[in-house]
């Protein structure tokens, strides 16, 4: 093994891993603020790469320049995928806010086939190509290859981290989410109305989700209807890792997945990749059962 | 003077536990009022049922006039009451301003929100000192203060307080008391809960004594300071 | 008094007639085809499934996402060693019960460093479990040890294991069938029988451990796993416990599964087959026996029904054209009977009751 | 004097910064009912829970029928011979009340996964006495009638004898009562009363943490006051009630000296 080829694999794990991390927030953040897996937050991810598809290939075909339809169909799935995302809380969770914790988690199970079905009936079952937009031709940096859409996608995904880490950090609606997220009854006594703070967690978490859903689909080259799945398995799996309703853990757990899985190639044939996730997950939760930046749970009297 | 504050027949229950079994109260505008008792008569259901954190199960809950009988918590706000909560319920995880700031929530006015934040350091001292540190890592005593500064962010016209002696030691009690007199003489019409029966009515003006979910006794809070059977209502004398 | 006699009495003539219905049950079936009876087989493997899992996610209240790796550990066992693909022939009375073990023991080895944890992470955790199974199975086609260049098959990846052998008693092997006093018993309806007694069998065992020592021990974890340790109960033993035998029954039920179809290829064991077995448990009312079979029964069923229903052909002759493929609108009223029970009726289609009968409590002197 | 089921030396637990139990040291006689008693956040609650198990002690030690009390896990206090009840009461909601009583029994049996499925007749017979047993517990606290329904379906009063009855079936030699009259009307308060009086009687020391002061002072033996983790009295209920250190921790001090 040389120098050469890890720090290569460092680098695919890095672009790989941020997309993990954009995932795993949108799982992290609804964790942190109603303690539900929001197991349909893959195929939220799959409708923002499908629906950015469809715009992007219409708005070309009418003789948008590629680069703008670009930007107007991720400016679009962000929207559809955070109405949808919006829905879902609406229609399958708040009624069970207050059920037995095994009653919202099977409405999201049951959300995610459905939503999965729906893309099939209107997208379809093909496996689409994604318009090589922004170029894929490698670009040699030493002895490291890289294409232009993964520079992108790794600085539209910092940029992301940061502007949300921004919002929840510095205005006055990310204090409430925060707030909320600890205390729902106090912040209720101070005015905040959960509902729309939890909207609005699901909006964003959503919206993050359709541009991480456009990266992988562009970076890949194709988007199908049962890309959520996997995709979203594992940025579940890095936000429980990184230590679950943390952002920082998100992200931090992201990135170590996404390095993981890249940097594990070099030792283990490529068809192990998908059991990596599982197995690290396994070890971490062992020695850290709170996760990596995860704060510990204190058993309740 | 008329009430601010009247409550008719309350009656709250947990799943079949009567708790508050119609109790009737006023609070005037301008007084400082307490509701004393042990602990488990019944106190904090009855200021849970006020803030509309739980729904009574029957009775009457008049403010200004208004039937707020299990109006939800976060619009009571806009009504201009505020709830300091049992247990002081800061927000651990943020710093002591984003705390302030969260009790002004419901307002618009930024300038004049840093103005009365500033108000508040000036009131409180020592919370200007931790301004950015998280609320979790301060004392009960500081955590008290900050839940009280908060509570006097969203400008209330009636301020609740729950229990805020719980768990401190007793120099501490006494500065939260001189806190709670200082917005006592700026005009804010109080509820105070209180298991401190002794403190509680050298500071009010009237007083109301809970056992077991019903007003046994009430009154002037200096007739009911000297009244022997305050304390049977603590010890079961 | 009167009235409770009545009741056992009903209780009897309902429980007779249930009997000789199962027992006409796959030749009604057969009448229609023998693709039936296999739907029957595989609606009474749902049901020891759902019987297994619910002892661990209904009674003991531990949620367990990839338990159809319990499913796999226990159809490969089977297919491994009674099939040509080592031309390996061990006898059923060797391969049921090591698979169900061998089952068992991955329960154990997954529950013992997972158990202490939160009920999310336990989920994420089998999750993972399963799917690594599912990849292992997989990818079993081609390896090698370290430093050996010799290239090894064990599952044969992909493309599955086929000729398996079927059951067979002293010599007589179920799929030839039978003709007893001129009626024809076609193979799979001889292993509608078999698994007709496992599956009642697995009744008999998940119902007496319900009102066991062990099983209100996992109820009373279920409901309050504090107030459990306040009465002395040893709660990682007891849930490894729960673990160990919802494994167990899956393996079971895999090394039957293997025996009747003769081939299994990995994509029988996805996530998808977990959450479906997950799904009869809580949707038919988690920790009622009789309200997970009747969930196993619809969900099992479910499929086939509205595959007859909504088949292209029908659609086309009302529509004049196919509206939806029949596999869409399957999962789609599968996922939304899913969500609108859940919201309706959060305990579940037929929940315990709240008042027991007295009579169920003292059969435990008899 | 007579003799002592349990004894706190020195016990000391802290919490970060905070300490919780400042070296508070009590004998609890045999067959008493003994009294814990002390305003919200004195460290009655905490004192339970290091007693049961649920947190290690940072100093000071427990001696519980002669013998040091040293449990590790709150599962090995049932074993040992003590019970307790909730503060809020936790019972398993979706088990019948016959079958509540039962999972008390559960350390006192011994039957096992094979045992459970193949019912061989030892543990048919362990299973009637636990029945038995249990009916009989049940009984005594005046809920045999209601044994097949599910204790969530139980009046409040009800659930509050059901928990104690299952805690009288893991056979302790003392039973801890966390708040039991909490929420209750006066007339079951009196039945309460009678029961611990009852329980008291058949040989089983009783520790009540309660604030109803009229059921602690006419049910206590001896009651122990806790203030801010210390304890500031110790004796009988005619003494506590008269006790002025009692009296200030509960009414709040008299600090004229800071105005």
């Amino acid at each position: 093994m040389s120098i050469d080829v890890l720090l290569q694999q460092i680098v695919n794990g890095l672009v790989v891993g941020s997309v993990y991390a954009l995932v795993a927030l949108g799982y992290t953040m609804v964790y942190g603020i109603l303690q539900l897996i929001n197991f349909a937050h893959g195929e939220i991810v799959m409708i923002g790469a499908l629906s950015a598809l469809f715009v992007t290939n219409a708005l070309i075909a009418v003789g948008v320049p590629p680069a703008l339809a670009l930007v107007v169909a991720i400016l679009a799935a962000m929207i559809i995928c955070a109405i949808v995302g919006v829905s879902i809380e609406r229609i399958a969770y708040r009624p069970l806010r207050n059920a037995p914790r095994l009653a919202p988690l099977i409405t999201a199970i049951g959300v995610s086939i459905f939503l999965q079905q729906v893309a099939i009936l209107v997208f379809g079952r093909n496996y689409f190509t994604f318009p090589e937009i922004i170029s894929k031709a490698p670009i040699q940096i030493g002895a490291i290859t890289v294409t232009m859409n993964e520079i992108v996608i790794l600085i539209t995904s910092v940029a992301l981290m940061t502007g949300l880490l921004w919002l929840v950090n510095n205005t006055k609606i990310g204090t409430a989410m925060r707030a909320t997220a600890e205390n729902q009854k106090v912040a209720g006594l101070m005015g905040i109305d959960i509902n729309k703070i939890i909207a609005i967690t699901f909006a964003i978490g959503s919206g993050l989700g359709a541009v991480a859903g456009v990266m992988v689909a562009s970076n890949y080259g194709q988007a199908h209807y049962y890309m959520g799945f996997m995709l979203g398995l594992k940025a579940f799996t890095a936000a429980v890792m990184g230590g679950i309703g943390n952002l920082w853990g998100a992200m931090v757990g992201g990135l170590i997945l996404g390095l993981v899985e890249n940097v594990g190639l070099i030792f283990v044939r490529g068809d192990y990749k998908d059991i990596f996730a599982f197995v690290v997950l396994v070890a971490v939760l062992i020695f850290r059962p709170q996760g990596l930046i995860g704060e510990k749970v204190a058993e309740r009297a | 003077m008329s009430a601010v504050l009247d409550i008719k027949k309350l009656e709250v229950a947990y799943g079949g536990i009567k708790a508050i079994k119609g109790i009737d109260f006023h609070v005037n505008d301008g007084e400082l009022v307490t509701l004393i008792g042990a602990n488990g008569a019944g106190k904090s259901s009855t200021l849970r049922a006020l803030s509309g954190l739980i729904t009574p199960v029957g009775g009457k809950v008049t403010y200004k006039g208004q039937d707020i009988t299990g109006v939800p918590s976060h619009a009571l706000v806009g009504l201009g009451i505020a709830l300091c909560p049992e247990g002081r319920g800061v927000f651990a995880r943020l710093n002591v301003h984003e705390n302030l700031l969260m009790g002004a929530f419901a307002r618009k006015d930024k300038a004049q929100i840093l103005a009365e934040v500033d108000e508040i350091y000036t009131m409180i001292p020592r919370l200007k000192e931790r301004t950015k540190q998280m609320a979790g890592t301060l004392s009960g005593g500081e955590q008290q203060m900050l839940a009280i500064g908060r509570a006097m962010l969203a400008q209330p016209k009636l301020l609740m307080l729950d229990e805020p002696s719980m768990g401190l030691a007793p120099m501490m009690v006494e500065k939260i008391f001189e806190i709670i007199r200082l917005i006592a003489k700026r005009g804010t019409t109080i509820l105070l809960i209180e298991q401190n029966a002794q403190l509680a009515l050298e500071h009010a003006n009237r007083g109301y004594v809970l056992e077991s979910g019903e007003i046994t006794l009430q009154g002037d809070a200096k007739v009911l300071l000297a009244d022997p059977r305050v304390k049977a209502a603590y010890l079961g004398g | 008094m009167n009235t409770l006699l009545q009741n056992k009495r009903n209780q009897i003539i309902a429980i007779i007639a249930l009997g000789i219905f199962l027992l006409i049950l796959p030749f009604l079936a057969g009448m229609i085809g023998q693709a039936w009876v296999r739907i029957l087989n595989i609606t009474l493997l749902y049901v020891m499934l759902a019987l297994g899992l619910n002892v661990v996610v209904g009674v003991a209240g531990l949620l367990d996402l990839g338990y159809v790796a319990f499913y796999a550990v226990g159809a490969y066992t089977w297919s491994l060693l009674a099939s040509q693909h080592f031309n390996l022939h061990y006898p059923f009375w060797v391969l049921l019960p090591l698979g169900a073990f061998l089952a068992a023991l991955a329960g154990l080895m997954l529950g013992a460093p997972v158990l202490k944890l939160r009920g999310d992470y336990l989920a994420i955790v089998t999750l993972g479990f399963g799917e690594i199974i599912r990849i292992l199975m997989n990818n079993l086609d081609k390896f090698s040890l370290p430093g050996s260049d010799t290239v090894y098959n064990l599952t044969n990846g992909p493309r599955g294991i086929t000729g398996i052998d079927g059951l067979s008693f002293f010599g007589f092997k179920l799929r030839q069938g039978l003709e007893i006093f001129g009626l024809p018993i076609t193979g799979l309806q001889l292993y509608y029988f078999v698994f007709l007694t496992i599956t009642i069998f697995s009744v008999w065992m998940v119902y007496n451990l319900q009102h066991s020592r062990l099983g209100r021990a996992w109820q009373a974890l279920r409901e309050d796993e504090i107030a459990a340790k306040a009465m002395g109960i040893n709660v990682r033993n007891v849930k490894l416990a729960a673990f160990a035998f919802g494994a167990l029954t899956g393996g079971l039920a895999g090394g039957l599964f293997a025996a009747m179809q003769g081939f299994v290829s990995p994509e029988s064991f996805g996530l998808l087959e977990s959450v479906m077995i997950l799904a009869m448990v809580v949707l038919g009312g988690m920790g009622h026996i009789p309200g997970v079979i009747l969930g196993a029964v619809l969900l099992a069923a479910m499929p086939e029904v509205i595959r007859y229903v909504a088949d292209e052909r029908v659609q086309e002759s009302v529509f004049g054209h196919v509206l939806i493929a029949p596999e869409v609108l399957r999962n789609l009223i599968f996922s939304l009977a899913m969500i609108l029970i859940m919201l309706y009726m959060p305990r579940g289609l037929w929940p315990s009751p709240d008042r027991k009968a007295e009579a169920l409590n003292s059969g435990a002197g008899k | 004097m007579s003799k002592m089921i349990f004894t706190a030396d020195g016990v000391t637990k802290k919490f970060g910064g905070v300490t919780a139990l400042d070296s508070v040291s009590m004998k609890i006689p045999k067959d008493s009912i003994f009294g814990l008693i002390g305003p919200n956040g004195a460290g009655k609650t905490t004192f339970f829970n290091t007693l049961t198990g649920l947190y290690q002690v940072d100093g000071g030690n427990f001696t519980f029928d002669d013998k040091p009390l040293n449990v590790k896990a709150p599962h090995e206090v049932a074993e040992v011979g003590i019970a307790r009840t909730f503060q809020n009461i936790r019972l398993f909601g979706e088990m019948s009340v016959l079958e509540n009583v039962m999972v008390g029994r559960h350390v006192r049996t011994k039957a096992g996964a094979f045992g459970a499925i193949f019912r061989p007749p030892s543990v048919r017979r362990e299973e009637a006495e636990t029945e038995a047993r249990s009916r009989e517990l049940l009984a005594y606290v005046g809920l045999e009638r209601r044994a097949g329904e599910k204790s969530r379906t139980l009046a409040y009063g009800e659930q509050r004898r059901l928990e104690i009855a299952r805690a009288l079936a893991t056979d302790p030699k003392l039973i801890a009562l966390d708040e039991p009259a909490a929420g209750m009307n006066a007339t079951e308060t009196v039945e309460l009363r009678k029961l611990i009086e009852r329980i008291a009687k058949d040989g089983k020391t009783v520790l009540l943490i309660e604030h109803d002061m009229r059921l602690v002072m006419n049910v206590c033996h001896h009651i122990v006051v806790l203030d801010y983790g210390k304890k500031i009295a110790d004796g009988t209920p005619a003494h506590i009630q008269k006790d002025a250190a009692v009296i200030k921790a509960y009414l709040g001090g008299a600090h004229g000296e800071t105005k």
